[in-house]
């Protein structure tokens, strides 16, 4: 078991005949992720091959929904600028999970998007600007590097994709695994977070344990702590990077923010203590805390 | 982007919102002639892109024109917390009877945009929110529907507002209009101001402009100014690099904001200060590395170098052969320490085993390397 | 008994400061209206007085609401350009019955206002366009003169104002008097039509007939035709204005315009013939036809 | 109001539609001159606020600039439907690979905007709608959100356009901003062209502005063609009345749109017909009354006028003053039948009784009369 995604996914790619799109759908394949279908306007009837497998491409998210009505997600790769649109798309199409990968999208669109996806309650955005995610060993959704996720029992969710990568593979080298990995995106504002994803990890009965990644900008990560230390029954360990990063500068991610006295690290550390979450002080001290809290 | 007072102050007016007459003059005598224009008393003011203008001496009120030659001439020049001040904004001064704030601001929290709104105006907002944040009135803006009249009478009624109700409720829409129309993050009118008349004018005004969504307003572009930013950030854009210039001496660069952030938490937590934040993206090859050490090496104020990859898209192979050509170049001439994990990092040490390059096995260790050999 | 308003409404006047407003404030509450607060943005804390009666007067919407939580019904008098932000103010405000009289407002913002409105189901609009409606003996929602209306069993629904003044009069010369006539306006987007009121009527135990007043343009008539044979099981009596306007010219009311082949008269005519609605030919038929309807 | 197709394709052209190159001619010699400077086929079109140009020889492919000097030659002053051609449009021409019709229009059934598409573009669409409305694919638009890329898409798929499909949608939603933007009630691209090198072009256009929107677009102003309005359309609008020119012989004044529509009907059953509707609105006082009655006598069509009020607001002896001023002036010199019920009536008779004007109980007897007499 895991949360989201697992060996039975059937996955479409919007803009499946795009560079990166093609790429992607290729690396996912190879992983196992059930890939059933492609999207590009203009470039329906034609067809994604790729390791001996041939993957229609259809015109539209509802032709694809259409001929494929066990469609269970899509990952979108689209420039920023057609993200918003592309959601949108995939949302009212009635694709139930949706990953936007895309790095760049001007915020009105993402609250716009938002504000729509509220009137979609069947429909969950993770992103933009994120790896997407992974249920190691059954289903890739997303870009990062397979080779650092291990299947196992702690769940993990991060505004970061490289330190998901560096977790993971830490993880993995110490033989902890992951049930699920979400790289929930850098953006400050985002389809989903830690407090959508907790409820889920707490309720998977295939996992033990949550490492949270999260840092500077916004107050996720103290609303996450709130949430934790009245509901949640698994362990969960917290990092928090950006400690050091100065105020009103963006430290590479939009939403790595601190503005005004919302968003800083102090806060999210004294959340975190409020809420008796252990939290790591470097990486390497993740796995320290995970051991601990697996009795490992 | 941020905008100057005057470009905001140009943004309103264009989606209907009052602004006291206004030209910027670059010179005392151009500061002359349109306070002759005006024939009024007048306001000179500093366009710097910095808060605190005010106290730094950078706005002054000059009683005819000659009094303006001289006031902006005092100011012109004038350095305000590490800028120079190259024009001033020239504008017709206006009676004030009270003074108002009203902003949006982009706010996670609530998943939009925050209007603001205070009767304690022409101060420092962050000071009100933090000394009295009762003093403020927030609304919470449907992004899709926008910013309605009826809202906005009702915040300026629960702020406590006096003046003409449909004036200022039309500036607030005005202002909503101006933010979502042109893609701001932030949109202040900072005081909102009620004449002795009764009119309603927007006195000073702040905009900042989403960088995300520039391409679909080519008419703004006209406002960004290359001057005003770092030059190692101008080249940084250049090369599609995250580029943030910090104030210490350790040149930092990685994959991945992420692990970037996470490296300078490391630097400082071995002792040392970090010079900047670099993020060379995903997959970067040979090339972009080469270009990021030679941009790091051009800061002065960098007295060694951290790289930290974990490759994953990124090969640890094509990070060595860019250091190893900076190097090569002569390009690298300071302590640098590397920490290279993931993919293709066998090949990494293989290129570089014979190279002055240390690599280590985690970042701490890199870091607390550099962090020695740069303090010697 | 009666529809939508009667004797213990609650009213609301928005814009009761300016002429017309203050005019019509009087004349219903001469009526016997009871017209209990009134608003205008920063005219609040005034009273306004007529009949020896003060009544307050606030500056939003909302801040009437929350004096007076009983408020059942508002009437808006403001400038076409500010009326669908008045219609917005009272519906957020909670006020279940807004009567919008306005003439001339943008079609767009009314579109606007219909389809923002069907999130709130607890509020019906009346209008814009509209000379309100009337509970005869009991209460005036409206701008219509009082007199030509007699209180009794028949229900009347009305495009046009004049129409329903002179429709009214005829019935009470013929001693019929009119359980509630609305005049839901002239405009193409009107918040309330014909089958909207229709149910209302026909489950109204004090209603015996219903007069419906249409006219050329659009296809309400048609609708409710099809409705009424269904689902109703009372006797309704129409009159379609308009027979002999040309196409492609708005006839006074911006609704009232042929477009191509919809809205003509005749349509409306087959409709209620196959309805078996019997169609008054001129005003003077509505009274033989409504007289022979309740059995006089 | 109505645009013309060259101020449409301005309009269109302002939201990033594109349009092909076209300038406005008065004469043959600026026409010449416009299409010298094209160097290409130009299409000739006049430019009059009528249906069926085409058919009427009023649209003439020119191949070089002696020809569209001659063909504008022919199309200048021409008369189509009653009005005088007094500019064209010299517009390039382009390669025609496909034509389709793209329109917006209000739509009461669905309380919007209903966004049609078809593939049979560059013909009437009330034709195909008529004889073949399965070519036409309906999408109702949402008016706060309104047209977004991927709705227009599926419709364009829908419909079974072909050609670049993000190109055909940008033009949609582009269509859609116009509409929107500028408070068109109807806004129509046909023929939507793709050329032969694969472009996507709006080759002729359609728009309406709602006359009760025109105040926020002051810009649309310039627009305006007091001209094309039959003249006493214009007088009327003056005076604030509600005016149709009809091509009958009776004038019809009456209070309240319904009403008025009404007395048309009456007239028309009893063997009459129409030569105006005129509402005077609400609460008319007597120089309302006389102004309308001026008006109506104006139009030489008229032989016998009807008025019918009901008195609510209005009252009938204020109508009575205002006929009786028109009388005594000399302005009514043709038969006037009246009808005035409600308030006030015992006034207006009284004032009326020594007066040479009919009054009669019902609108229909009023009808009958002034029917017969203009007859005579």
């Amino acid at each position: 078991m895991s949360i989201l995604i697992n060996k039975s996914s059937k996955v479409l790619v919007q803009g499946i005949t795009g560079r990166e799109g093609a790429y992607h759908a290729e690396k996912m394949l190879e992983y196992g992720t059930q890939v059933i279908a492609g999207s590009t306007p203009g470039k329906g009837g034609q067809v994604f091959s790729a390791l001996g497998k041939t993957i229609p491409v259809y015109n539209s998210v509802s032709e694809a929904k259409a001929a494929h009505p066990d469609l269970d997600a899509t990952i979108i790769f689209v420039p920023p600028a057609a993200a918003a649109d592309a959601t949108l798309e995939a949302a009212h199409a009635g694709i139930p999970l949706i990953v936007n990968i895309a790095e760049g999208m001007p915020v009105l669109d993402m609250m716009k998007v938002v504000k729509e996806l509220k009137s979609l309650p069947n429909v969950r955005l993770i992103g933009g600007n994120c790896p997407g995610l992974i249920t190691p060993g059954e289903c890739k959704l997303g870009i990062m590097p397979a080779s650092t996720f291990k299947a196992g029992r702690v769940g993990m969710i991060s505004r970061s994709g490289t330190l998901t990568y560096e977790a993971s593979a830490m993880l993995a080298a110490a033989d902890i695994g992951c049930s699920t990995v979400v790289g929930i995106g850098g953006d400050p504002m985002i389809g989903t977070t830690f407090i959508d994803l907790l409820p889920m990890f707490n309720d998977d009965p295939n996992t033990d344990a949550v490492v949270m990644i999260g840092e500077i900008g916004g107050a996720d990560e103290e609303q996450a702590a709130e949430w934790i230390a009245k509901n949640m029954k698994k362990p969960v360990i917290a990092f928090i990077s950006g400690r050091t990063a100065p105020k009103g500068k963006r430290m590479g991610h939009a939403g790595a923010l601190i503005m005004g006295n919302v968003g800083t690290a102090e806060s999210k550390l004294e959340a975190m203590a409020k809420a008796n979450v252990p939290v790591a002080d470097t990486m390497e001290e993740i796995i320290v805390l995970t051991k601990k809290a697996l009795g490992l | 982007m941020k905008l100057h007072e005057y470009q905001a102050k140009e943004l309103l007016a264009s989606y209907g919102v009052p602004v006291p007459a206004g030209k910027i003059a670059r010179t005392p005598e151009e500061a002359k002639a349109i306070a002759n224009e005006y024939a009024s008393l007048t306001v000179i003011k500093a366009q710097v892109h910095v808060g605190g203008r005010g106290k730094a001496g950078g706005v002054k009120l000059a009683k005819d024109a000659n009094d303006a030659f001289e006031k902006a001439q005092a100011i012109l020049g004038m350095d305000i917390k590490g800028l120079t001040v190259k024009k001033v904004l020239v504008a017709k001064a206006v009676d004030i009877a009270k003074e108002y704030y009203c902003g949006l601001i982009h706010d996670r929290n609530v998943q939009s945009f925050t209007l603001m709104v205070s009767k304690e105006g022409g101060v420092d907002i962050e000071e009100v929110a933090a000394t009295n944040p009762a003093a403020i009135t927030r609304f919470a803006i449907d992004p899709i529907k926008g910013l309605r009249a009826f809202e906005a009478r009702q915040i300026a009624l629960d702020a406590g507002l006096e003046g003409n109700l449909n004036k200022i409720a039309a500036m607030m829409v005005g202002l909503w209009n101006a933010c979502a129309g042109s893609d701001a993050t932030l949109a202040e009118i900072n005081p909102l101001v009620i004449t002795t008349t009764g009119e309603v004018i927007a006195a000073d005004a702040k905009i900042d402009i989403d960088d995300n969504a520039m391409y679909r307003h080519p008419e703004l572009e006209a406002y960004r100014e290359v001057e005003a930013e770092h030059p190692l950030e101008v080249e940084a854009k250049a090369f599609g690099f995250s580029y943030v210039k910090l104030d210490g001496h350790i040149g930092v660069i990685g994959n991945g904001a992420g692990l970037v952030m996470t490296s300078l938490d490391v630097v400082s937590r071995v002792g040392g200060k970090a010079a900047n934040f670099l993020d060379i993206g995903g997959g970067a090859k040979a090339e972009i590395v080469y270009n990021a050490v030679k941009l790091v090496c051009k800061d002065p104020d960098v007295k060694g170098i951290l790289i930290n990859i974990f490759g994953g898209i990124t090969r640890a192979d094509e990070v060595a052969k860019g250091v190893i050509r900076a190097l090569e170049e002569g390009i690298l001439n300071k302590p640098l320490a590397m920490r290279v994990a993931g993919t293709a990092v066998a090949e990494a040490n293989e290129l570089l085993k014979d190279k002055p390059i240390n690599i280590y096995p985690t970042m701490m260790e890199a870091a607390t390397a550099v962090v020695k050999e740069a303090a010697q």
